[in-house]
């Protein structure tokens, strides 16, 4: 019933367009190209050596289960930064069940305002 | 004192109150519907339509019978409701 | 002016519901709150659906004259068993609330934050 | 092809009938009724199959209730169903019967399952009928059944006392919304004295009164799509329901977007054709909201430590890419003063276009995101990010679909993420050009959640607690899968989608005369 | 409360009963002739059950009856309200076709237009859709509120 050839069809978005296969074609490109640099770094690197391990500073190597970071510290950085932000969200985020409804009413005030007046 | 978050509510709670008044008084005058078509002719045909003598039961039961489903449902809906949160919970 | 009393009667319904709403703390009391709106739409409802001196849409031995529409009775009374419907549902979570948190305040019921 | 004038309100009366059955056949057994649930939203999905093959080929019909032909004035309740509504429809059925198929064996251990599944079909009874009324009670009527049978399911857990929290902050919000809805219509049925959508369109003015009413639509519609700043409740409930509910909970969300799509384009559409200013105010504010919505949520969702309710944020933040199409359609409208008539740039459709595709996008994605967060509950009992790591060992199928999941939230190309997010870019660009950079930003933070996720819960070594993790049964393998296949189907042919689902569906949407004319007979 | 409540109570509450029960069937009955309907009269018997379960106590009327079977007789009254509907699609052509009017069967006859006098006969399906609604009521709302009344004794066990 769909024609073979109605699946194929790029997708035009106005200004430009959109091919899933063409960008499927591009990424193997790509990772040949990566494939080629990789097997140029290959032979300077040396296995069994102590090129391998990983240099903490001269300190003694942790076990996996330590190294693994947890969720909430993922990103640690980022919330420090935007502190006060985060701040306000919470001030705004309590979980109060009237505050839902104030904000409900609020919208709709904003919008009476915005529609009607004007 | 009063917190921000009282001050929030008081001003946009007076703002929806102001506006709900306005709409309140720009309403047709109590009594006086404009022109009610369908009501009109609902009260006209109930009769010979549906057969039944009381207006209000044929528009329910009939003209709109799917609104009556749908609140059936509603009802079955709250009462499956309960019981489900009123269960036994298995240990 | 004078015969819009009755819409004024409605929006002050409807705004003491919003109040108990906005600024009571007690759970119960927000429920009470909730269906104060609840009766105040279907008063507006109604009184949509009057006309002066008419009589009810029912030919059963009617004296005759005009009826009042019947369409707005009908959806007041779905309207009616909604509520009905809503509320019971409420107060059984608000029985559950009590059994979890031990308290019926508003502020204290707040594990679910941010 | 075309289908019998009574399928149409067989597609909501069939889970009706369903739902009712379900008490007695539950008295069988538990694999009869298992059974039948199945089997009704299959068939149900068909009939919803057969009839949006028929409406998206042939237009928009409608179906009369208890009369053969229409009478003026309107006085019975009567199904409007355009390409638009059998759009929203197939994403009900899909999300439903996914949602069944899933809990088959996700729900097993748990009591009450009788009621539980008489409540998901009323649920999808409700959204379905939501979705295809041309009747603004009958709307609300359905509207309360959605909402009162997601309560009760929120509340599926009654000894975590989260979940009923959730659940009453749930059921507060939905009768406050819905009883704002019923006074709106209250006010346009006292002037015009119908309760008709197309009726209404036809007759109305845009006086003081229908701006009130528009404003409560509006503002009561969003709160129950959950836009910022209304969307406390949707992390809430989504966090602490059971997850196939929270994956039917995205399907009602998506109907009251869907009403709030009718109200605007449809029964004030023809005012904003007319008048350009308001359209552009509402526009403008709806932006601003969309925009905050995204921000908020992804802000949000970055610091939180609970699975699902970090998922809920990115879920709200999509909604945002929703309601920024109907925000850009209605702020670029443009009066023309030579032909007296208000003109859209070509790139409003298309950002119509975009969100439109995005809601079925974003039901897809999220629903598949939220369904893997449920597995790995179900597999570990765990639902906080920092109990959890080293999962990709134990069960590679859910590791891949989301993966999957993530790429296509994210908006990442090949995956139909991406193809709605770059209609919307591209048009919102031309608007402005901060929305379109806004906007990207918020994907490119959605990214990054998701990778934040997937290295915390799936890389990194195995954790002690987490030894005898198995991978989860084969019905929640097949539904997922089920999810991932049309995941990648929109994802690879984006032109098929888009030329025989979305385009029918945003003309319809558009074209309120055509809406009007099915009804009044092209007055 | 859950012994119920004092002798006199009793008496007077299963005396008045009956008559409640019989005015709550009436209203149901004549829906389509005057002011009522199944809702109405639905809710009239449930409130006179709602009386008995306040007089006796809850862990007695769940002794006599259980929710379960509430429940079944409410997706009973439901059922046959939706095939009724089902049925207007059957006889008739279309969904909630009132199929039984003007057609001299159970219900079928019209009344004359304008004031007339009661004729029960008339109505075509709307009295059965009162039957099934009021049945549905009857059980809906006593489900709901013994249900609710029981478990206030039961002292829910936290998992």
């Amino acid at each position: 019933m769909v024609s073979f050839e109605a699946l194929l069809e790029s997708l035009q978005t106005g200004s430009g367009f959109w091919h899933p296969l063409l960008w499927g074609i591009a990424i193997v490109i790509a990772f040949f190209i990566v494939y080629i640099l990789r097997g140029l770094g290959n032979k300077t690197y040396k296995k069994q050596t102590e090129q391998t391990k990983s240099f903490l500073s001269g300190n003694p190597e942790y076990e996996k289960e330590q190294m693994h970071v947890k969720g909430s510290n993922v990103y640690w950085g980022f919330t420090e930064v935007l502190k006060g932000v985060y701040d306000l969200l919470k001030k705004m985020h309590n979980g109060n069940a009237s505050d839902y409804v104030m904000w409900f009413v609020v919208v709709m005030g904003v919008l009476f305002i915005l529609v009607v007046m004007l | 004192m009063m917190s921000k978050r009282t001050i929030l509510a008081v001003t946009f709670f007076a703002i929806v109150a102001l506006f709900l008044c306005f709409s309140a008084l720009m309403m047709h005058p109590f009594g006086e519907p404009e022109s009610p078509e369908m009501d009109e002719s609902i009260i006209a045909n109930a009769q010979e339509e549906t057969g039944a003598n009381n207006a209000v039961t044929s528009v329910v039961f009939d003209y709109r019978g799917f609104d009556t489903l749908g609140e059936a449902t509603i009802l079955f809906t709250a009462v499956a409701g309960v019981i489900l949160v009123f269960r036994r919970l298995k240990k | 002016m004078i015969y819009n009393i009755p819409y004024l009667a409605v929006v002050a319904l409807v705004l003491i519901g919003l109040y108990a709403l906005l600024f009571k703390r007690n759970l119960i009391k927000m429920v009470i709150g909730v269906t104060l709106i609840e009766s105040g739409v279907n008063l507006f409802l109604i009184t949509l659906g009057y006309r002066e001196n008419s009589i009810a849409p029912i030919y059963t031995g009617s004296p005759g004259g005009i009826m009042s529409l019947p369409v707005p009775q009908a959806l007041t009374l779905t309207s009616i068993v909604i509520g009905v419907a809503v509320l019971a549902l409420m107060l059984s979570l608000v029985i559950h609330i009590y059994r979890h948190y031990g308290t019926l305040d508003v502020r204290k019921i707040r594990r679910l934050k941010e | 092809m075309n289908v019998p004038d009574y399928f149409i309100p067989l597609v909501v009366a069939l889970p009706l009938l369903g739902a009712f059955l379900t008490p007695l056949v539950s008295r069988l057994s538990g694999k009869a009724r298992n059974a039948f649930v199945v089997i009704v939203l299959g068939v149900n999905g068909i009939l919803i199959g057969l009839l949006a093959s028929d409406i998206l080929t042939n237009g928009i019909r409608t179906y009369v209730f208890g009369a053969t032909d229409l009478s003026l004035p309107v006085v019975r309740i009567l199904f409007e169903v355009d390409a638009m509504s059998v759009f929203m429809a197939l994403i009900a059925a899909i999300l439903s019967f996914v949602g069944v198929l899933y809990s088959l064996s996700f729900m097993k251990e748990y009591s009450g399952l009788d009621k539980f599944y008489t409540l998901v079909l009323l649920m999808t009874a409700g959204m379905l009928g939501m979705m295809l009324t041309g009747d603004l009670f009958n709307f609300f009527v359905f509207l309360e059944i959605t909402s009162i049978a997601s309560c009760a399911l929120i509340a599926f857990w009654t000894h975590k006392g989260e979940s009923v929290e959730a659940a009453f902050k749930y059921i507060i919000i939905s009768a406050i919304g819905a009883l704002f809805i019923l006074f709106a219509i209250a006010l346009l049925y006292g002037q015009y004295n119908a309760l008709n959508m197309a009726v209404l369109a036809n007759s109305i003015q845009y006086t003081f009164l229908d701006k009130i009413a528009l404003v409560i639509l509006i503002a009561a519609l969003a709160m129950k799509a959950g836009l910022v700043p209304m969307h406390m409740w949707l992390p809430d409930s989504y966090g602490s329901a059971p997850a196939p509910v929270t994956l039917i909970l995205i399907g009602t969300t998506q109907a009251s977007l869907y009403g709030a799509f009718r109200v605007i384009f449809t029964v004030y559409g023809g005012v904003f054709s007319d008048t350009a200013f308001a359209s552009n105010v509402i526009g403008a504010f709806l932006v601003i909201l969309a925009l905050a919505t995204m921000l908020i949520g992804v802000i949000m969702a970055l610091r939180q430590s609970n699975l699902k309710r970090m998922i809920a944020y990115v879920a709200v933040a999509e909604i945002g890419y929703m309601v920024l199409g109907i925000g850009v359609r209605l702020n670029a409208a443009l009066y023309n003063e030579v032909t007296q008539t208000v003109v859209w740039h070509p790139y409003t459709t298309t950002a119509l276009q975009g969100s439109i595709l995005h809601i079925m996008n974003d039901a897809l994605t999220i629903g598949l995101l939220f369904l893997v967060a449920g597995s790995i509950y179900y597999a570990t009992k765990k639902i906080s990010v920092d109990q959890l790591g080293g999962l990709a060992r134990k069960m590679k199928y859910t590791t891949v679909f989301f993966v999957i999941g993530l790429l296509a939230a994210a908006g990442m190309p090949p995956l139909n993420g991406f193809v709605s997010k770059l209609l919307i870019y591209e048009s919102t660009y031309q608007l402005n050009p901060i929305i379109a950079i806004v906007a990207i930003l918020a994907s490119i933070m959605i990214l990054a959640v998701f990778v934040k996720v997937f290295h915390a819960i799936f890389l990194g070594p195995e954790q002690e607690s987490l030894k005898t993790v198995k991978e989860v049964p084969k019905p929640m393998l097949i539904a997922m899968g089920v999810i991932v296949c049309i995941i990648l189907f929109f994802g690879l042919f984006p032109e098929f989608v888009i030329t025989n689902i979305v385009e029918p569906a945003t003309t319809a949407i558009l074209n309120h005369t055509q809406y009007i004319g099915a009804v009044l007979g092209g007055v | 409360m859950s012994e119920g409540m004092s002798k006199i109570v009793k008496t007077i509450a299963s005396a008045a009963f009956p008559f409640i029960m019989i005015y709550g069937l009436y209203v149901i009955a004549h829906g389509h002739l005057t002011p009522g309907g199944g809702f109405q009269g639905g809710a009239i018997v449930a409130s006179a059950l709602a009386m008995i379960l306040v007089a006796f106590g809850s862990i007695w009327t769940m002794g006599k009856i259980k929710e379960k079977q509430l429940s079944l007789f409410e997706s009973l009254g439901a059922i046959s309200f939706i095939l009724l509907a089902f049925l207007g699609l059957g006889f008739g052509t279309v969904f909630f076709k009132n199929f039984l009017v003007d057609n001299n069967f159970l219900f079928g006859m019209v009344p004359e237009t304008g004031s007339t006098f009661a004729n029960f006969n008339t109505g075509g399906v709307l009295p059965l859709m009162n039957f099934a609604v009021g049945l549905k009521v009857i059980a809906g709302l006593f489900a709901i509120v013994l249900v609710m009344a029981y478990a206030i004794h039961t002292k829910e066990e936290k998992l």
